[in-house]
């Protein structure tokens, strides 16, 4: 995948403490932040992420990575969708409008959408649906018109809001491990059928849990469609400095760890290695 | 404003500030082009490098603690032959003082390594690092034991005309000891600490969290054992210090400079605040002025001299 | 509901639960009462006691770091005669197992210490505490040193009949060295690990803030170096582990448990939350609950079993 | 100073999580919080303490304590007054009314009032004037009328607010260390003269920074009037547990150490040892 540009905001201008707009619970354990941040809202990409400081202690200590879930440039804004899941989030759930939150952004990759793309299937699973909101109003802005969104979570509550998806005319399929609402199953029980109904330069776009991953990369790779994974470790840095959040993939021949905060979080799944 | 003097000279190393870059949390210098001024820093201190290309440990290799940052890297580094070959072109635009942090599995490693970054005249001065708490056969070996660390020393000495500056490991009883072995070695200088051995655990999986089981503990956790540590040595040696351990702001870096550091690292704070750095330049620059301090050099050591 | 086993055997002493109190954290067992019944606890370990009555230290003795306590208390205590005399009749309510932990400035005071204490029935064990870092002549130089740990436990060995405790120093280059001769020398069970050695500077007086200016680091902060050393000592050494160490809640004491200790020692968090000793055990029957485990033996050690 | 009564709310029943019922500026770094907590409020005395987690989180680590400013045994309320000096007391300014609070109270000995007084000097300095509230009610409560409040800052904006004392009928003097309110000086250039004007039966009460207890302990020794002090140190456990908190004082004719959270705060003038 691309690199982040460098450098493109200038010294400094990488890390700002923004606005909070707005930050309400949308559902449940899922909470939505808007930010005031205009050098992003017109620059980043879909797949990139931000890096928050929740708090000014030491304790939690570490930044917390969201993706970016909505870009706006007209109003120079930004949104996350994020869940709550432990200190971090917990505590990024307490801002008020109006207060200012320090961030890095934008960070990592995003998706690549180079090459010659007719229709997407995005597939999310939990909160990795975030970031492919942000994709769909890329690939909308791009003129790419059909756009299935594959959700899935262990039950319904524990959907993301699918609304702003529909709004934006996205096909919205969905399914539960029990059953609460939509399939039956696993999200990528449903795959190889829309893949099926899909016709030449489809491609998939996925992100959620690893083993989600990695079933859709199988798919993938057996009807040879072009597949974009976006993965998760935990971040320390963000910047590439610290080598904390490799993964493993294949380089031409050999194996070897890139960092999911720089040449991630998205990959092709070509070059992912699955080993446990 | 009256002119404050914040330029300190580390074994012959002439830095504008005492601030450097603990190694392993910047990179080799580039990763954080996009927060500030690179040249700003007393130091840029690199990614410790090895002969041969290493990919590292296996993830996961970082996990956060109450204020600490466990690690287990693993020495992720592009080896010598790339970095003389590429590396070092990126870092031709940066005019702060380079130190490149080095290890070897054996001591003939740690000398070849010497040997070939003393042609480099980019290069302003070697970090031997003989504590890295992550590597089976390399680091903790040496850095334990007074005896190794005084041959390895000698043996590095010799291979380079560049100050050679010996990076300590906490884990050990008598850090005095292994200073002063250090410096009748050649240290021109000593950094200290590097990480203390720690480890967590995944209640859920019932296995250690790190795939390398143990890992390096940083961060502001960290500090006090760092503080003490460099006021016990800077008692007993003649070189400057470099103190590391938890360093976030200014009054962090203030603690090791009365503790007796002459020049300090800012590691883990890094990744929280990519500023720090800067951020910890200015803080001494004011506070210097606050309270009439005309040249940082007269805190060093304040708190026992 | 099925029913769980917490209970745990410590070097004989049968403990109802794993969860006991870290020596100097709880006084002799009185000062919680107004929060919990003392008697749900699995052991109470006393401040540790001496020959003769201490002051302690001046203040400042403690001071906060990030996520840590820095303390220099001096081992203050009544000395043995008033804790004969006076304490323990006090304690003489107190159902649960009663540890009393014993320091010396010489291996004849350890010894006499051990034996007076041999007579009283009330008392079920007794920790050797080797490792207090905060006075000059006391603790730090017996457990740092293996041979001088081994002599000091064979001779308290012999001095008493009850099950024999040693607490170990975390300040050392190999713990489990220092492990292995307090085992070689008697030791029934293991007791780790005490504070590390640590320090901070006020940065406005220039001095050390805590009036003997070093001190022993304690608190979440030092978990993971806490967790590594009851790991490394637990596959090494065939008697039971105390682990001690930053432990806040039952999450926490799980990590010990797993890392290889039969039992754990709540310390600087009962300051922050003085029923975390009772929450603790309540987690823990929580968990073993949740996850199927009937007895918490089955855990011990279980991450590298 | 008589310590504590143990126990006297049973097990558990010093450690609770109590309701905000407000917590608002009321000057400057100046912050009242009040507390629904109506164990405490009926038999805590003046000059004891709760010892505040002002966080859930392991930085900063340990409690902080606030004497207790006012106790309202009807409502079942208590108040602290507090000022803002770093990262604990910055979080309590962020409760909110309806939040809940963990505290352990009342915790120390407090103001002895057993002897015979007819009249009371209060001196405060800076954030020290507050437990000298609680000390105030507590003497009108039991009749005693004459009570003045010698209160001294090092600028007007330092001095904590006076109008509650007022309000009780307390005749408040002022000082400030560059006469922006008050006498110019110290406040303790006012107490031998005061001294002077009372009668048989006045004591003096003060808390405040060492230097000024100091003063007031050897002009109330050279003129023989009993004098109680309230003492600061760090507290870390609050229940004479780690003996973090000791100070030095004389106990017949040898100096040893007490706790500040046990057998403190308050301490007789004469106890105290002022060395260095
Ligand atoms: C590139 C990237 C993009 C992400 N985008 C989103 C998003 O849009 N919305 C969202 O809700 N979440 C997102 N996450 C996950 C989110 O970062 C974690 O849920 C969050 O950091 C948890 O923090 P916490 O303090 O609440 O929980 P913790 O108590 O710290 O941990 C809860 C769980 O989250 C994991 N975790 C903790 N820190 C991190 C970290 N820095 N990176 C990854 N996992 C971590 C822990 O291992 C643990 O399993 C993203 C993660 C990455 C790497
Ligand atoms: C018995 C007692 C009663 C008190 N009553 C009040 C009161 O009614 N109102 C009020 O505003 N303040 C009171 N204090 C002082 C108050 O506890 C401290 O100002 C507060 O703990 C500072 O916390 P912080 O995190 O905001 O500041 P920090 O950043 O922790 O420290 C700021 C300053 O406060 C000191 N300090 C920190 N922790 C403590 C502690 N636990 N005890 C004492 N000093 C500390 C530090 O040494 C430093 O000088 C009292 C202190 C004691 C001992
Ligand atoms: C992610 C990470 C990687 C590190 N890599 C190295 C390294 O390659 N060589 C080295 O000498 N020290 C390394 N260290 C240790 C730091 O240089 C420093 O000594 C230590 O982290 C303590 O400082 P801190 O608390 O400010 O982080 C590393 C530390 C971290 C956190
Ligand atoms: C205030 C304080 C006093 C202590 N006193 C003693 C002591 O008298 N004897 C001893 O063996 N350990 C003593 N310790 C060490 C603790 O027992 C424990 O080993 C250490 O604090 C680590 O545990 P923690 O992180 O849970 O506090 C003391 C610790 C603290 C914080
Ligand atoms: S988080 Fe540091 S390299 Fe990715
Ligand atoms: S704070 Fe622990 S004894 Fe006073």
């Amino acid at each position: 995948m691309g690199q982040a540009p460098k450098c493109f905001l200038g010294v400094n201008g990488m890390k700002a403490n923004v606005k909070v707009m707005a930050n309400f619970r949308v559902k449940e354990n899922y909470y939505l932040m808007e930010l005031q941040r205009p050098e992003v809202a017109k620059n980043a990409r879909a797949g990139q992420f931000i890096h928050a400081r929740c708090k000014d202690s030491k304790d939690p200590l570490l930044r917390r990575p969201f993706s970016i879930y909505s870009l706006d440039s007209d109003k120079g804004r930004i949104k996350i969708l994020y869940e709550i899941k432990g200190m971090g989030t917990e505590l990024l759930s307490k801002y008020k409008e109006g207060d200012f939150l320090d961030i890095m952004a934008p960070l990592g990759n995003g998706f690549n959408l180079e090459g010659n793309i007719s229709s997407a299937i995005l597939v999310g699973g939990g909160i990795g649906g975030a970031p492919l909101m942000a994709l769909a109003e890329s690939l909308k802005g791009r003129g790419i018109n059909r756009i299935y969104f594959l959700v899935g979570a262990q039950s319904k509550d524990k959907l993301i809001p699918t609304v702003d998806f529909e709004s934006l005319g996205v096909n919205v399929i969905t399914a539960t491990d029990d059953g609460s609402e939509g399939h039956r199953g696993y999200i990528t029980d449903l795959l190889p059928m829309k893949l099926k109904e899909s016709s030449e330069g489809c491609t998939v776009f996925a992100c959620g849990p690893r083993p989600m991953l990695k079933a859709v990369a199988q798919i993938c790779a057996r009807k040879n469609i072009p597949c974009q994974l976006s993965l998760e470790e935990i971040i320390s840095c963000g910047v590439g400095a610290c080598q904390g959040c490799v993964c493993k993939v294949k380089d031409n021949d050999t194996e070897t760890y890139h960092r999911v905060c720089l040449e991630g979080p998205v990959f092709d799944s070509g070059e992912v290695v699955w080993d446990v | 404003m009256s002119k404050i003097n914040l330029s300190v000279d580390i074994a012959g190393i002439k830095m504008q500030n005492p601030v450097t870059t603990a190694s392993g949390t910047f990179g080799f210098g580039l990763d954080y082009l996009d927060y500030f001024d690179v040249n700003q820093l007393g130091a840029v201190v690199t990614k410790t490098i090895t002969i041969n290309r290493r990919m590292g440990n296996p993830p996961p290799r970082i996990i956060e603690t109450p204020s600490g940052l466990l690690n287990s890297i693993g020495l992720a580094n592009p080896g010598i032959d790339e970095f003389i070959q590429s590396t070092l072109l990126d870092l031709e635009h940066i005019k702060a003082p380079i130190i490149v942090s080095i290890a070897g599995d054996t001591e003939e490693e740690y000398v070849e390594l010497a040997e070939r970054l003393d042609k480099v005249d980019k290069i302003a001065g070697i970090e031997l690092n003989v504590s890295c708490p992550n590597v089976r056969m390399g680091g903790i070996q040496f850095g334990v034991c007074p005896e190794q660390v005084n041959r390895l020393t000698k043996a590095s000495a010799a291979a380079t005309q560049k100050p050679l500056i010996v990076k300590l490991t906490p884990n050990v009883t008598d850090i005095v000891e292994v200073a002063c072995a250090a410096v009748e070695g050649g240290a021109r200088s000593l950094s200290l600490i590097n990480t203390l051995l720690g480890m967590s655990i995944d209640i859920n999986k019932r296995k250690p969290v790190l795939a390398n089981n143990v890992g390096g503990l940083a961060g502001p956790a960290i500090r006090p054992v760092a503080v003490r540590m460099v006021w016990q040595v800077a008692q007993a040696v003649d070189v400057p210090i470099i103190g590391v351990g938890g360093i976030c702001d200014y009054r962090d870096a203030l603690e090791f400079i009365m503790a007796g550091a002459a020049s300090v690292g800012v590691g883990t704070w890094n990744f929280v605040n990519p500023t720090a750095c800067v951020d910890i330049i200015e803080g001494l620059r004011c506070f210097c002025l606050e309270q009439g301090v005309k040249d940082i050099n007269e805190l060093v050591g304040c708190s026992w001299k």
